[in-house]
């Protein structure tokens, strides 16, 4: 079970008062009746899903009920960083070397 | 205050079920072991009042420091001043707990002090009910009960916070050394009530009036 | 290919098991194959194996970063079933199915391929409706389908607890009785050997780390030992499959979540078919040895880490304990994850890409091993051909923008 | 009941408290401090159980959690019977009753033996996938057979009476393992003032301390594990944790603690006591002092009980006072060891002899048991042992050095015991949990832990530190070191002393050669529990299984109740062997928690029957079951679905409630519906955002329904807005969607729309709604009411402030069956005494309390949707037919507009929401129905949608139904038919979906 920092309540809490809400850093296209239906299904559905280094979205649902970024390994799952909507990430290239542990 | 609908909605009297009127608590108030490790007391039909704003703004903190009497705390934190309590409860959320039946006045004095500020002020005093525990085995119920750490250390007097509490949600509150209280959602209180009854049985309950 | 039968069991057992052959070669990959797939498992295998028998190419490599087998095929409860509701997926897991139903035979190889019923409960009134919604579309699409009262859902399954005194009551179940379990890491290795057999090279140990292009065109893979050249390659790497389609320069509609699972200890039978609640989260079988096997949730965040989140292993007993209150005193053996690539409407992605040549099997979500046949045996068809298989055409990627979705989320049993 | 191999004095059981129990039916003694495995060997039991696959017998192999062979069945009666329970971890209590597992008749007389005797080479690894293939058909009756022979134990058939539950812990150190490094390091961390958490496995503290020939400042080492023990007692912010087991390392430090309160006295918990309990633990910082398991070696008939570990030979005899047999052999490659021979010599016991695999060892105790005049073969190993249901004797020969060959016939001896030890394996469990691979250290012979995402420390010998005194080194260091690291300086206390011992090295031998080739040769067992052989694994890596993983998966090698503590390492080295590469190259499998199993009921904890999901109940639920209401699940709500009277089931209530609502006047509890209270300038854009319709010209006092899309253009959600204030309005959602609606709504305002003034707040909970529907709802409310019901003062779709049984309610002229309708909504803690006054005025007019499946009845006859039912994720508002709650011209793009667009939302011939009436008016389709417009077809028949909602009508006198049908907006009067499962074919006619009052003047009435 993960422990976050919530940037609002300024705790680290356990993974069970959040959820997880996807990649972050995917604005709304602000004319989306302009764009294609390649461009707004790209906008829905289409992911980075990276393997290392991910920005992604959560909500403090338990908590302050804020949403948030966090800066994540998706292999070793250690986060970096959390931050407020609207800020942007102090980490955007992988602290060290690869870790151990993706293999079965 | 047009841009607003603001209105009593506590009757003169009249019959007022708090959220665990059913579970028969009055019945089984003082029926309990003395030597019981939980004492629960429903702390009900109060008054409260969720209060959104920026609190980061002076004037914000100002006005609801000026209508309620109380300092707009900061994350985590609890204040209280006589039968009133002012709680963070998230980083434009506030909740006010007054005396049943001041609520009404209570808002009308924020929306006062707060005019022209962008601002929310809800009652949800029918939502939400308060659960007092105290007795020598409350932090192991609460141990049992919540992933948050309610070591001293880390919940010291005066710090409120929102967690989960069994497989819901809720907001513990630590108001005196062996004092605790849970703030819950009226349609959530039968469950709670369930939980607390069970997970308290090796260490006894006892309901107080 | 040494023949297995039971005859050729004792006449082995004379020479106390000294000459049994080896079950694949372990080959020196050639400069160039008519078709490579990336990825050793249950689906590559197929893959490779049906382009071999039934497409007669044979010039074949796969080509897998581990050991075969040895993702997802070997970390998934092992449940078939093909009672899906919309026509393309019923139809798509239907011709699993039916590969399923010789499977062993086909590839003499016993993959234990055991119809012992799959049971999908209900526990609510919208749950009711969409069974029958269900169960009804499969009738009409040829897949056997029946839907239970409480009654008769509690006079099949003994030990579930169908009392009132449950939070969320069984109120009835659909059951697909030629649904069932197979051995998963046998249908792995009954198609390596037989693709094996009929010429394809198995390359294991092996990290596909690029796509080659010539002119925009895929012409083979670099790999951790070399350049492999390949006239079409065929990409079926499950939870890497976003990770593979980032080498070769595009991008997927696809997560990969952790999907956890357990066993229990090894006890005497007493779980006959296979129960699924999606409203209580839970899935529930029991393998000859004697384990339960127990499927849990999936979790909200990418994780490539095999392994999940505490509180979802917690949840998922929860839902065992409450179906069947007489388990709570087993004990719970090894937990596990797999990484499962999530597409939006819980439907596989068997697709042609921007790269020509270049082809994706992915997307199976929770639900790519009850496929393995099918899925081998169109994407086979469509790599032959260069033409998608008519089963395969409404999950192409392009839907993702045209909106064409399949929702199976409903059908794709616990709700992930 | 003499206790035949009891020595008749030492151990730590207390002789004053005989305890009976009972195994496979014959009663037994023992004493209090045995565990269930010592009282067995005490009464000198041999044979334990059948082994899985060849059923040959089997005994007592170990004395902790490695133990493979003795897992037992316990219990005395149904509903307590614990399956597969480790006799080498039961506390033996009075009246305890094991059993068994497998063996038939009993497990002295087995029949399967038999066969496994002689079809043991047909059952090879791998031979099911070999055979049982024809014909096809015949699979499910083999199948049959093979799980016959499944399982150890078994479940309980009656449901467990036990209550388990969950602690939460925190802690700045959690020592795992209370031996010599654990308690050293808790004395450190807690001696610098962290908050320690020490967990350990066993009865009691001390791990090896608690049977070690060594000394502690002088003194037996039991006696300082007492005193550490006292002084962390005396620690107010350390926990001790015995009988619990640290069985899952998780990610960010979080570990799980099986504690098992009870076990030790009884099969089931006192009144109110939870039986076990689950230690949910966050760690700053872990020390893992999980300790050594110590390897025997493989060699022929291995297996035969009297074979045994060494160690655990000596944890019998000094831990509890039992030699489990007469005449000991003890076959070693290392020093340590030897510690059997001096033990079993001192218990007055014969030592045959002592085999060591090395060449000319000269350790302290080797020299010891030399001095003592014990025979000593050097260069040699027991190759085979002899006997059938007990060692009779074992052949001693010479080995040559690597450990390849067999260079001398040897000799049998006479024996009833062989202990072995081929080293110790670090038990690195825990400290691999989140993938971290060990490492093989050819020094130590051994697997040590590897980096792995893990807050941790190891101590003593997980670390591959084995002398004592090094071990208390260790330990010591690592409680500074991880106390250190959170912030705690070390504060010095007694370390105690240690007298050096001389040791040498160990020697590499896993498979004990024999003259025979392995597959020839007597069999060698590597993993007991499932009877792998290494004959077995031979053949796997000959058949090309390669990597470790596949050598397991094939061979079962490690899928046993131990996951392999004892035989994965022999197992992996011998399969390194086979294939000419080295140990470092094999690897080990992954390891996952749990180390050692824990009950589903540990882990799920009280969180099951009434517990196991919350329940919601309306401020008036009281009122409802005093009514005798019928309950439906919706989300976590209980919402009354029918209030059946005098017998009356699901239609004859509905029938009679529908009837009340359209004749008179019936009553819904509506409180479940989401409401959310949005204030602020920028509500009205906020609300043109994320409906689908317009919001701009809504009046103050006005209330509109509007449609929720995602960003697909998919509906998902729906309900009332009501205008209270310019800048204040009232939501409301579904009862399912209220917690979905609201963080929608947040989402997007948090981190798309910040800039818009809005705030949003839940009062669901606040809100009670009780809704009068029907002809005599305005009548009725006047009753109770101050407000001027007026037809047109008050019109459909607008609200009013007022009293209501004398409590300020707010009012809401809305309707959801076409009826007059008013949905009152009074702070919740007044509802009860308002609802009182409603039903006391209402008796007038045959006021009638309806549930949901009445208010679906009556809604449906309006052609008003539920999404969720007749909706299901794949439909737009034009699908539904209500491309009037869409805004087309809005200026803003609000979410849903731009997905309902796409190529195929706009295409032709998508499915639609219509009506249809059965041909036949008596019959009702089933919901979810599919429907077909040409019977004639074979399967697989094209299907052109289903049905949503189908109910019986009393007041329309016929069946009817919702259903999305392709292309049928345009194919009224149209015919379509549903297969039934039963082969008819119920004909419909496609209509529009609203039956009932298709003008809407009843509503307006």
């Amino acid at each position: 079970m993960l422990q976050i920092f919530c940037p609002h309540c300024g705790e680290l809490r356990a993974e069970e008062e959040f959820h997880a809400a996807g990649q972050a850093h995917i604005p709304r296209p602000l004319d989306p009746n302009a764009c294609t239906d390649q461009e707004w299904g790209d906008y829905l559905f289409f992911r980075d899903n990276p393997r290392g280094l991910h920005h992604e979205l959560w909500i403090h649902a338990a908590g302050c009920r804020q949403y948030f970024n966090a800066t994540r390994d998706t292999i070793s799952y250690e986060i970096f960083e959390t931050y407020k909507i609207g800020e942007k990430p102090s980490v955007t290239a992988k602290p060290k070397a690869a870790a151990p542990g993706e293999q079965a | 205050m047009t841009a607003i609908n603001v209105y009593q909605q506590r009757p003169e009297g009249g019959k007022a079920e708090s959220p665990l009127f059913h579970a028969g608590l009055a019945d089984a108030a003082g029926k309990g072991k003395a030597t019981a490790g939980i004492q629960l007391r429903e702390r009900k039909l109060l008054g409260h009042l969720t209060i959104r704003g920026d609190g980061h703004d002076a004037a914000f903190a100002g006005a609801v420091h000026k209508a309620t009497g109380l300092e707009l705390p900061g994350a985590l934190t609890l204040v209280s001043s006589g039968e009133s309590s002012l709680q963070w409860m998230g980083p434009d959320e506030w909740l006010l707990v007054v005396p049943g039946g001041t609520e009404f006045e209570a808002e009308k004095k924020l929306r006062e002090a707060l005019d022209g500020q962008h601002i929310q002020v809800v009652n949800v005093s029918g939502g939400q009910t308060i659960l007092e525990l105290t007795g020598s085995k409350v932090r192991e119920l609460l141990m049992k009960s919540t992933s948050y750490d309610v070591h001293p250390k880390n919940f010291p007097v005066g710090k409120a916070v929102g967690t989960v509490f069994a497989k819901s949600q809720l907001v513990i509150r630590h108001t005196a050394e062996d004092t605790w209280e849970l703030l819950i959602r009226r349609s959530f209180s039968d469950y709670f009530w369930l939980w607390l009854q069970d997970a308290s049985q090796e260490y006894g309950l006892a309901v107080k009036a | 290919m040494q023949r297995y039968s039971g005859f050729g069991l004792f006449k082995h057992s004379l020479s106390h098991n000294e000459n049994w052959q080896r079950m694949w070669r372990n080959p020196t990959p050639k400069p160039v194959y008519d078709v490579i797939i990336v990825g050793g498992g249950g689906h590559g295998l197929a893959t490779a194996y049906y382009l071999a028998k039934v497409h007669g190419i044979t010039n074949v490599a796969v080509v897998e970063k581990g050991w075969l087998g040895g993702g997802n095929t070997a970390r998934n409860t092992t449940i078939v079933r093909s009672n899906y509701l919309w026509d393309e997926s019923a139809q798509l897991y239907e011709h699993a199915m039916k590969l399923w139903e010789g499977l062993s035979q086909d590839i003499n190889y016993n993959v234990m391929f055991s119809p012992r019923g799959v049971y999908n409960l209900c526990h609510t009134l919208q749950d009711m409706r969409d069974s029958e919604r269900r169960v009804s579309a499969n009738r009409l699409n040829g897949i056997d389908g029946e839907l239970l009262d409480a009654k008769q859902t509690a006079a099949e399954i003994p030990y579930l607890d169908c009392s009132k005194n449950t939070r969320y009551p069984v109120m009835g179940a659909t059951v697909q009785r030629r649904g069932g379990v197979a051995r998963h890491d046998a249908v792995a290795w009954g198609y390596a050997r037989a693709a094996d057999a009929l010429g394809v090279d198995l390359i294991q140990q092996t990290e596909v780390i690029g796509f080659r292009k010539e002119n925009g065109v895929v012409i083979g893979v670099e790999t951790s030992k070399g350049f492999i050249g390949g006239k079409r390659v065929g990409v079926v790497t499950a939870g890497n499959s976003g990770h593979m389609a980032k080498l070769a320069g595009f991008r997927l509609p696809l997560e990969s979540h952790p999907l956890q699972a357990l066993v229990s200890e090894p006890i005497k039978p007493i779980i006959d078919s296979v129960i699924m609640s999606n409203a209580v989260h839970g899935y529930i079988s029991q393998s000859d040895k004697g384990d339960l096997v127990i499927g849990a949730g999936i979790d909200g965040y990418v994780g490539y880490g095999q392994r999940g989140s505490y509180p979802t292993i917690e949840h998922t007993l929860q839902a065992i304990v409450e179906m069947f209150p007489v388990l709570s005193r087993v004990r719970m053996n090894r937990q596990w994850g797999g990484i499962v690539d999530t597409s939006p409407d819980a439907c596989p992605i068997i697709s042609k890409t921007p790269v020509p040549n270049l082809f994706f099997n992915c997307g199976w979500g929770t639900g790519g091993f009850k496929a393995t046949p099918g899925s081998g045996h169109v994407f086979a068809a469509s790599l032959a051909t260069g033409e998608m298989h008519p089963l395969a055409k409404p999950f192409a990627m392009d839907r993702f923008h045209s909106g064409a979705l399949i929702d199976e989320h409903g059908a794709a049993a616990v709700a992930h | 009941m003499s206790q035949i191999n009891r020595l008749s004095n030492g151990g730590r059981i207390n002789r004053n408290q005989p305890l009976t129990f009972t195994f496979n039916g014959t009663t037994y003694q023992g004493f209090a401090g045995d565990t269930l495995a010592a009282a067995l060997l005490a009464n000198g039991v041999d044979i334990i159980g059948r082994s899985f696959k060849y059923s040959r017998p089997r005994g007592i192999v170990a004395a902790g959690a490695e133990e493979p062979n003795a897992v037992l069945q316990i219990g005395s009666r149904e509903a307590t019977q614990i399956p597969n329970v480790r006799a080498t971890q039961q506390a033996l209590y009075s009246g305890l009753v094991a059993t068994s597992t497998n063996g038939w008749p009993s497990v002295n007389n087995d029949i399967m033996g038999i066969l496994g005797k002689v079809g043991g080479d047909m059952m090879a690894p791998g031979f099911y996938y070999k055979t049982f293939m024809y014909p096809q058909s015949m699979w499910m009756t083999y199948e049959k057979y093979i799980r016959k022979a499944a399982g150890l134990g078994r479940a309980p058939k009656e449901n467990d009476p036990d209550r388990y539950d969950h602690m939460n812990q925190h802690c700045d150190v959690l020592v795992v393992g209370g031996g010599a490094a654990g308690l050293a390091a808790a004395l450190a961390a807690g001696r610098a003032g962290a908050r320690v958490i020490l967990a350990d496995e066993q009865e009691e503290f001390g791990g090896q301390l608690l049977d070690s020939r060594e000394s502690l400042d002088g003194r037996p080492a039991a006696d300082w594990v007492a005193k550490a023990v006292a002084e962390l007692k005396a620690m107010p912010e350390v926990l001790l944790l015995p009988r619990a087991t640290v069985n899952g390392y998780h990610d960010h430090n979080f570990l799980t603690i099986h504690e098992r309160r009870f076990d030790h006295l009884g099969e089931v918990a006192p009144m109110g006591e939870a039986r076990q309990r689950m230690h949910r633990v966050r760690a700053k910082r872990v020390v893992l002092a999980t300790g050594a398991h110590e390897r025997p070696l493989v060699y022929g008939n291995n297996d035969v009980p009297g074979n045994m570990l060494a160690g655990a030979v000596s944890t019998y005899i000094r831990r509890y006072g039992v030699a489990p047999g007469k005449q000991l052999v003890l076959s070693t490659t290392n020093d340590f060891a030897y510690r059997v021979a001096l033990d079993w010599l001192e218990a007055g016991l014969k030592v045959v002899a002592i085999a060591d695999a090395r060449g000319n060892p000269r350790g302290a105790w080797v020299e010891e048991a030399r001095a003592k005049g014990i025979r000593l073969l050097t260069g040699s190993a027991v190759i085979e042992t002899r006997g059938s249901k007990r060692v009779s004797a074992a052949r001693i020969a010479a080995i040559d050095p690597v450990g390849h060959k067999v260079t001398s016939p040897g000799e049998w001896l006479e024996c009833d015991t062989v202990a072995t030890s081929g080293g110790y394996s670090p038990v690195v469990h825990l400290a691999s949990h989140l993938g971290g691979k060990p490492t093989w250290r050819e020094d130590l012979l051994a697997f040590v832990p590897g980096e792995g995402f893990q807050q941790r420390v190891c101590a003593g010998a997980v670390n591959g530190v084995f002398q004592l005194g090094d071990v208390l080194a260790d330990g010591f260091e690592a409680g500074v070191k991880a106390a250190g690291e959170v912030g705690f300086a070390p504060v010095s206390g007694e370390v105690p002393s240690v007298a050096a011992r001389s040791e040498d090295a160990s020697i590499a031998l896993f498979q004990v050669p024999h003259e025979k080739s392995t597959a020839r040769g007597p069999k060698q067992f590597v993993d007991l529990q499932n009877d792998v052989t290494s004959a077995g694994i031979e053949l796997a890596t000959r058949e090309g299984f390669e990597s470790v993983e596949h050598v397991k998966r094939y061979t079962a090698l490690g899928f046993g109740t131990d996951q392999g503590k004892l035989g994965n390492i022999n197992g992996l080295a011998i399969a390194a062997r086979s294939l000419g590469i080295s140990i470092t190259q094999m690897g080990t499998t992954m390891f996952r928690p749990n180390y050692t199993p824990v009950t589903f009921g540990s882990v799920a904890g009280r969180n099951c029957g009434a517990l196991f999901d919350p329940v919601r109940y309306t401020a008036l639920h009281a009122w409802h079951l005093a009514q005798g209401a019928e309950f439906e699940d919706v989300g976590q709500w209980k919402r009354p679905w029918y209030f059946p009277k005098n017998g009356e089931d699901l239609h004859a209530a509905v029938a009679r409630e529908c009837k009340a609502v359209r004749d008179s006047v019936g009553l819904l509890d509506a409180s479940t519906l989401g409401k959310i209270d949005i204030q602020g300038p920028d509500a009205r854009e906020f609300l043109n955002r994320v409906y689908t319709n317009a919001w701009t010209k809504l009046d103050v006092g006005k209330a509109r329904y509007g449609l929720m899309c995602k960003e697909d253009g998919m509906v998902f959600d729906d309900g009332v807005t009501a205008c209270l204030a310019d800048n204040h309005f009232l939501m409301t959602t579904t009862t399912g969607g209220a917690a979905r609606v609201m963080q929608w709504l947040e989402i997007y305002h948090q981190t798309e729309w910040p800039d818009l003034k809005v705030y949003f707040t839940s009062v669901t909970d606040h809100w009670a709604t009780m809704t009068l529907s029907g002809p005599n709802s305005r009548k009725l409310l006047a009753e109770v009411t101050d407000i001027d019901l007026d037809r047109d003062g008050f019109p459909f779709m607008t609200w009013k402030e007022g009293l209501v049984g004398g409590v300020p309610a707010r009012v809401f002229r809305i309707s959801f069956t076409g009826e007059l309708s008013y949905e009152i909504n009074v702070q919740a803690d007044y509802a009860m005494g308002v609802l009182e006054k409603i039903v006391a005025a209402g008796k007038a007019y045959n006021l009638t309390p309806y549930g949901t499946e009445t208010m679906h009845v009556l809604r449906a006859e309006k052609g008003f949707i539920i999404v969720g039912q007749d909706t299901d994720g794949s439909v737009t508002p034009d699908d539904l037919n209500m491309g009037w709650c869409v805004g087309r011209t809005k200026p803003f793009s609000w979410i849903g507009w731009r997905g309902m667009n796409r190529e195929d939302c706009v295409r032709e011939n998508r499915k639609q929401l219509v009506g249809l009436k059965p041909v036949d008016p008596n019959v009702v389709l089933p919901e979810g129905a599919q429907l077909v417009f040409d019977t004639k077809q074979q399967i697989p028949m094209a299907m052109v949608g289903h049905v949503t909602s189908s109910y019986y009508s009393a007041s329309l006198g016929y069946s009817f139904a919702l259903a999305m049908v392709k292309g049928g907006l345009k194919r009224m009067g149209e015919k379509v038919f549903a297969p039934l499962a039963d082969g008819r074919f119920v004909e419909a006619e496609i209509c529009s979906s609203v039956f009932f009052d298709p003008k809407g003047e009843q509503q307006n009435v």
